[in-house]
């Protein structure tokens, strides 16, 4: 059992010294460090759905590092003075999508990255990411967020640039380092001036503290502004196409997990560190009206798209739309109508992990079909579908899922969505049902011409390690879409509910009492 | 005690001095000129840092002054070495 | 007293640094933009910790029954510093990799990336 | 463009000296019981006459570590762009 | 030994006003540099001279420190200081900065 | 760069190495620790580095990117050594053996023998700074070929 | 033989800069035994490193120990006279503005590189002259002479007795 | 207004002075010449806030290795500022 | 299996029984057809527009909805002159969404 009590800090502590230990072996030899690879990945999944299945049996997990014992979270001063993990219903489900997320990447990228040179650093930074964002996800402290925030900043830019040879993804990467680092910088500032305020940086410690002063709000308007950004919110989205269109396929993917991790910070900041101050529905209003923005102008935008990666990181931008959508919804009514402001919550946090699956699936064939041919523009492409015939399908199998055609996964979210957004407000939902239609469009669009028609060129099949990892986010999407009742009910419904009433079990586990 | 405020007088002047430098930082018509009021500001840091460290009767505080005179150097250095052309 | 006058200035520094990343075009100048930003920041902690009076939190050689400035921001700043130049340096890798591909630095040219 | 990006500005910079104008008195700071209990027990606790680095090693090491892991994510990164290409 | 203190503490600062004044009065990168190098490093001597002998008035543990902490900040600028000044003016005559209304320069005739 | 500077550098390395060193153990005791002791002795990586030219320094990268995964490797398993309790538990404090020296109360002289992990973490983090930024510098300067001395 | 010679010296050099940081420290005489332990094995390490830097061609010549004395009397003695005296001459000139400047050239005759750095350290924090470039091989020195008095000067016109102590401390 | 506050208003004008030469000078060169005066004044406002810990890392980061990685990077690219 | 939404339920398991029926029905329809199709004739060529394909034709992606594109140019013209690729505008309109996150939170 006490591998079980650590479990949280293993999750974060394992991947950061697989990194640290990779080149090591690398330098050792080759097949040792991939070895250390799966041992690391595979033990890092095994914690996260360790401390996932503790915490939806038994509760908030807390873990103090530095204490004399995991659940001493206060000092004698009746105060927490220590760095503490806290892991509710939201964190885990946000560690299982990661946790999923990393999986895909790691194998996808086993045989993949063998023919490209500089593995070793690509795979210690992968390690990094992953660590980032669960560090993310199951801290406790303001600051140690900002911090894994700038960690996955950093890897995940490093990343887009790994290109060397091409001139766009460096390009990218300075775009995207630049907007990154200037919010994680207002991030910091915010979290400045709730210390300078409340002298501590425990986020449940400053949630029973704040008041809703003009210092307050300050902060919470540039932690809200730094963390849209970093989610891709319209108007600050544009480094997203960017970044996802040239980062290599398995980087793309673990990109798109940590703008859900950020999401999460979203979320926490919003929920958790906000919920006792935050009365007025302007806050929800405007998360609500931006997601409907990102919808509509993503999606309009992926229209137009030529370059197959690009489009597809257009779909993932509109996706971030649904998302803000439905959790906004859920701000704007939770504290009249609890009834389906709930489903509304249900629906945008079911839609984040359909949309890592999905939104993954769509980029790991991309990177199928660019290794394949070498390009990923759509007018020189065609007929893929004779060589590729298990990437063709899995592509299509996720462009319907994308689009929210049942019974696939997608569907079920959305259509939460639908449903609560429609009692809201019904332009509500007539956009976001626009949004689905061209979304089908697109993606129907790019799946004739870039799969069918006759043969054009000699494409390089897929190898077996990619098509395992397209297997697994395959099996999710089916998975979700055929029992969608029994995930909701199991993992999103505890995850919203965290959200929601469990700001106070959450202040309970931290402060006591 | 008197001893300790002629120190903190001391190092207003330098500060003083070191608008003066900034001038020149500002006005140099050329980027060696700027590296020479750069150099002329580090010196002066380092005797502030070694003044206020006694005016604040901290013996641990010169240890700062150490390093940044160590360090100034090598910055300095490096704006040499690039005016030194090799620049291509 | 001079007030708030440390938080006016670093208020003035992550101005300035917004300033020069609205309307300068040239990429290192951008990186400095943000190396400003990030001063600013470090500025603004460091100054949030400190008490009229105190001396640093250093118990050697301290004077007896002084007190003592807050340590955690300086803790903080000490991460956020090192946080910044790894930025910095990556940035400025990246700004090179740029030149050696487009040979040029202007911000408005290097825009492949549109649409 | 050029209106919006000084609108914009000029809100920013708005809410950034009402950051400082409304932020408590410099020097007095208002709550500050985490570090009164650091300068109080950091020497028993921790054993190190240095607050700051008790603060930095013991009680808020996981913030270093994430540091080190930027640390070492530049160097990475650095290495991964700069490196040489076949191509 | 206050007057000591006071006295050293006065030519420091009269001699770091005269480099700063240097610094803006002279024509050329070269003239300056003139000034700026032995006039801070002048000063500065005196500067932390007075310090040392504060500390060793102190005495104890604390004051020694202090004065030999001081010292070695004294003999890494002396060590540094010419040096870089060195590096500079050779930067600034390879980087094509002439002297200015130089009487002779025989650095030009090498080349 | 001139014989000058070469000579100079040549001096005022082992200084600054002697004095990176002493910020790194002091770090419990007086201003420094890891970060700034590793920053001083970066700043000596790349005085080598501005007077000597890349092309010394060329062969070492790969020991310097090496020392630094070894750093962040001892980091984390001193921060393991407190798993015991919980993860980053000082466990060597007040402990009596090496850096266990129980501290006095209040202002003392400082005494290198206490701090716990603090001073080992002090050494890991020290050693994966200064590789770290010196490699970055070494890096930068190295980038694009040509011995530029 | 050389090499243990490098590390043994460099070692040692940083162990002396480590314990002057550390004076005053506690129980053996002016340090604690911890801090010596400390010290030795550091700067062993120092040694380790940085050996190869500090020690170049003739080495030896700077263990004999009456070459520190003659360089402290000197630090102490002319040069600080000659320092004071710049100083006063560049007040005048900061006063007067009354400038000559130009590029001068002059052998001394020195071959080491400590005696040359020596020498062109003091040059630089002396009367009215900044070393601006040194020939590698030659050994000539480009002094930047703020009141050019001759236009091929002696070494004596424009340092005085320097280079005669730069021989006598370093080569 | 102390002797104290002197200093510090003094050294907080200067450091503002150094980051808008930063922004305002167009040779790149220069413009880092004014970040570093800029940043080692900071160190030194550091040090007035008595946070000798984060001078030093200041200092050490912004005085050697900040320069030396812009002076790097410009020789690698260009000097002036596009107009 | 079901997925409750507050107004009713949606159960994908019902909605494949459905599916399969309508599947069912349409091969029912399908099977009564007349069978004129012979492989390997004139029916197994492409068409384009009443004309013979050319060998290796293909309908690209950038080819299909031009009349929707059409339709939509001004919105279009506009979106793409909205993504300039310039940093100074990402970095403009980032202060602009911060200005408006911190004018809606403070004002309200």
């Amino acid at each position: 059992m006490t591998i079980g009590v650590h479990a949280p800090i293993l999750a974060i502590a394992v991947p950061l010294l697989g990194a640290f230990a990779l080149p090591v072996f690398a330098k050792v030899h080759r097949s040792l460090r991939d070895l250390w690879a799966i041992a690391v990945g595979a033990f890092t999944c095994a914690m996260v759905i360790t401390v996932a299945v503790q915490t939806f049996t038994s509760g908030i997990q807390v873990y103090t590092l530095g204490a004399a014992a995991p659940t001493d979270t206060i000092a004698s001063g009746g105060f927490p003075i220590r760095i503490m993990l806290v892991v509710d219903g939201m964190s885990a489900f946000m560690g299982l999508i990661s946790a999923l997320v990393g999986l895909a990447s790691l194998v996808y990228a086993f045989h993949f990255l063998k023919e490209e040179q500089g593995k070793t650093l690509a795979m210690t930074l992968f390690f990094l990411l992953w660590a980032g964002m669960l560090g993310m996800e199951y801290t406790g402290d303001m600051f140690n967020f900002f911090v894994f925030l700038e960690v996955t900043s950093i890897a995940a830019c490093s990343l887009v640039g790994y290109r060397t040879w091409e001139s766009r993804p460096a390009e990218a990467a300075f775009k995207t380092m630049a907007l990154y680092t200037v919010g994680g910088l207002l991030v910091l500032l915010a979290i400045g001036i709730l210390y300078g305020e409340y002298g501590a940086l425990n986020i449940a410690y400053l949630s029973s503290k704040i008041t809703g002063s003009q210092l307050d709000k300050i902060a919470l308007g540039l932690l809200l502004g730094g963390l849209l950004m970093k989610v891709g919110a319209v108007p600050a989205h544009m480094w997203a196409p960017d970044a996802y269109g040239e980062a290599p396929a398995q980087a793309a993917i673990m990109l798109v997990a940590n703008t859900q991790a950020s999401l999460y910070g979203l979320w926490r900041v919003l929920f958790t560190l906000f919920g006792g101050a935050l009365s007025a529905p302007a806050v929800g209003w405007l998360v609500t009206s931006l997601g409907v923005l990102t919808l509509l102008v993503a999606v309009l935008m992926a229209v137009v798209q030529t370059d197959l990666g690009r489009l597809i990181a257009y779909g993932a931008v509109s996706q971030i739309g649904y998302m803000l959508l439905g959790v906004g919804v859920g701000l704007t009514v939770l504290p009249s109508r609890p009834d389906w402001g709930l489903v509304a919550m249900k629906g945008g946090i079911f839609h984040m992990v359909n949309d890592a699956a999905t939104i993954g699936l769509l980029f790991l064939a991309a990177g199928v079909v660019k290794r394949a041919v070498g390009t990923r523009d759509l007018r020189a492409l065609g007929g893929l579908g004779h060589d590729l015939k298990w990437t063709s399908g899995f592509f299509f199998l996720g462009a319907l899922a994308l689009a929210g055609i049942p019974p696939l996964n997608g569907f079920a979210s959305k259509f939460l969505i639908y449903e609560s957004s429609f009692r809201l407000s019904p332009i509500l939902t007539a956009i976001a049902v626009l949004g689905s239609i061209l979304l089908l469009a697109v993606f129907a669009r790019a799946f004739q011409g870039a799969f069918l028609g006759p043969r054009l060129r000699e494409a390089k099949p897929a190898s077996p390690s990619m098509l395992v990892a397209m297997g697994v986010l395959a099996a999710v999407i089916l998975a979700m879409g055929l029992v969608p009742g029994f995930f909701v009910e199991h993992m999103v419904t505890p995850a919203a509910e965290a959200l929601w009433r469990g700001r106070d079990l959450y202040l309970a586990a931290v402060l006591g009492g | 005690m008197i001893a300790e405020l002629s120190f903190g007088v001391a190092a207003a002047v330098l500060l003083a001095f070191m608008c003066v430098s900034m001038l020149r930082l500002a006005i140099g018509p050329t980027a060696a000129d700027r590296a020479v009021a750069l150099d002329t500001i580090n010196t002066l840091v380092v005797t502030t840092m070694v003044l206020l460290g006694a005016a604040f009767g901290q013996v641990i505080y010169v240890d700062v002054a150490i390093v940044y005179a160590l360090l100034s150097f090598v910055g300095t250095l490096y704006i040499a070495r690039y005016l030194e052309g090799g620049l291509k | 007293m001079i007030g708030n006058f440390p938080f006016v200035v670093c208020m003035i520094l992550i101005a300035l640094g917004l300033w020069t990343l609205l309307t300068r075009r040239n990429l290192i100048k951008l990186t400095i933009g943000i190396s400003l930003i990030e001063s600013g920041v470090n500025l603004f902690l460091v100054t949030l910790g400190y008490v009229r009076g105190g001396v640093a939190p250093i118990y050697t050689y301290a004077p007896p029954g002084a007190k003592m400035v807050l340590p955690t921001p300086q803790a903080l700043t000490l991460t956020s510093i090192v946080i910044g130049l790894a930025t910095t340096a990556l940035m400025l890798a990246f700004a090179v990799v740029i030149y050696r591909h487009r040979g040029t630095l202007d911000a408005r040219k290097i825009r492949e990336l549109r649409g | 463009m050029k209106w919006i990006k000084v609108g914009a500005f000029l809100v920013m910079v708005g809410f950034l000296v009402g950051v400082a104008a409304w932020m408590h008195p410099f020097g007095v700071p208002w709550a500050s019981e985490m570090d009164d209990y650091f300068i109080a027990n950091a020497q028993v606790e921790a054993g190190a006459n240095n607050v700051v680095t008790s603060v930095v090693f013991d009680y808020r090491g996981f913030d270093t570590l994430g540091e080190a892991t930027v640390l070492l994510c530049a160097v990475v990164g650095v290495a991964l762009v700069l490196r040489r290409t076949r191509r | 030994m206050n007057v000591l203190i006071y006295v050293f503490l006065a030519i420091g600062a009269v001699f770091n006003g005269l480099g700063a004044i240097a610094l803006i009065r002279f024509p050329d990168v070269y003239t300056r540099i003139h000034g700026a190098t032995k006039c801070t490093t002048f000063g500065s001597i005196f500067s932390i001279l007075a310090v040392v002998i504060y500390g060793f008035a102190r005495g104890g543990g604390q004051g020694g420190t202090l004065a030999v902490h001081a010292l070695i900040a004294l003999l890494f600028l002396l060590l540094t200081n010419p040096t870089g000044s060195h590096a500079l003016a050779r930067g600034a005559y390879r980087g094509g900065i002439k002297p200015f209304r130089a009487v002779v320069d025989r650095l030009e005739e090498k080349r | 760069m001139s014989v000058v500077v070469r000579t100079i550098a040549r001096i005022i390395v082992p200084m600054i190495l002697a004095f990176g060193a002493y910020v790194i153990m002091h770090g419990h005791l007086t201003p420094g620790g890891g970060f700034q002791g590793g920053a001083v002795i970066a700043s000596a990586i790349a005085l080598l580095l501005v007077v000597f030219g890349s092309g010394r320094l060329a062969g070492h990268k790969n020991l310097l990117s090496l020392l630094e995964d070894l750093g962040a490797i001892a980091f984390v398993a001193l921060a393991f050594l407190g798993i015991g309790c919980t993860f980053f538990r000082n466990v060597l404090a007040g402990s009596g053996g090496l850096f266990g020296m129980p501290v006095p109360p209040g202002p003392n002289p400082g005494f290198l023998n206490t701090g716990g992990t603090l001073p080992l973490m002090n050494w890991a983090v020290g050693l994966k700074v200064a590789a770290g930024l010196g490699s970055v510098v070494l890096l930068l300067g190295l980038f694009g070929g040509g011995d530029d001395r | 033989m050389r090499k243990v010679a490098a590390w043994i010296v460099t070692a040692a050099f940083a162990l002396v800069v480590y314990l002057l940081l550390v004076l005053w420290s506690g129980s053996i005489g002016l340090w604690s035994s911890s801090e010596l332990i400390a010290g030795g094995v550091l700067s062993a390490l120092v040694g380790l490193v940085a050996g190869r830097l500090l020690w170049e061609r003739g080495g030896w010549r700077m263990l004999q120990p009456h070459r520190w004395l003659l360089f402290l009397f000197y630090l102490i003695g002319p040069f600080f006279l000659a320092m004071a005296r710049a100083n006063l001459d560049v007040a005048y000139r900061v006063i007067t503005g009354r400038v000559r400047p130009g590029i001068v050239r002059f052998n001394p005759g020195l071959r080491t590189d400590l005696a040359r750095t020596v020498l062109a350290n003091s040059i630089t924090l002396t009367p009215g002259t900044l070393t601006v470039d040194v020939d590698d091989e030659s050994g000539e020195f480009y002094v930047h002479w703020i009141n050019v008095k001759r236009e091929e000067p002696r070494p004596e016109d424009v340092c005085g007795p320097f280079p005669t102590w730069a021989r006598r401390i370093a080569e | 207004m102390t002797l104290w506050g002197v200093l510090q208003v003094i050294t907080l004008v200067l450091v503002v002075v150094g980051a808008a030469l930063a922004v305002w000078l167009r040779d790149l060169l220069a413009a880092v010449i004014a970040l570093a005066a800029s940043s080692l004044l900071l160190s030194l406002e550091f040090y007035l806030l008595q946070a000798p810990d984060v001078a030093i890392a200041e200092a050490g980061i912004g005085a050697a290795l900040t320069t030396a990685i812009y002076i790097l990077a410009i020789r690698k690219t260009r000097r002036k500022e596009e107009e | 299996m079901r997925l409750v939404t507050g107004q009713g339920y949606w159960s994908p398991l019902v909605w494949l029984a459905l599916a399969a029926g309508v599947a069912l029905l349409a091969w029912a329809f399908w099977s009564r057809g007349r069978r004129t199709y012979k492989a390997g004739t004139e029916q197994d060529q492409p068409f384009l527009s009443g004309e013979r394909a050319p060998e290796g034709a293909h309908v690209g992606a950038p080819h299909l909805y031009w009349g929707f594109a059409q339709a939509l140019q001004p919105v279009m013209d506009w979106l793409r002159a909205f993504h300039s690729g310039f940093l100074g505008d990402y970095v403009t309109w980032m202060v602009v969404l911060l200005a408006v996150a911190l004018l809606v939170v403070v004002l309200t």
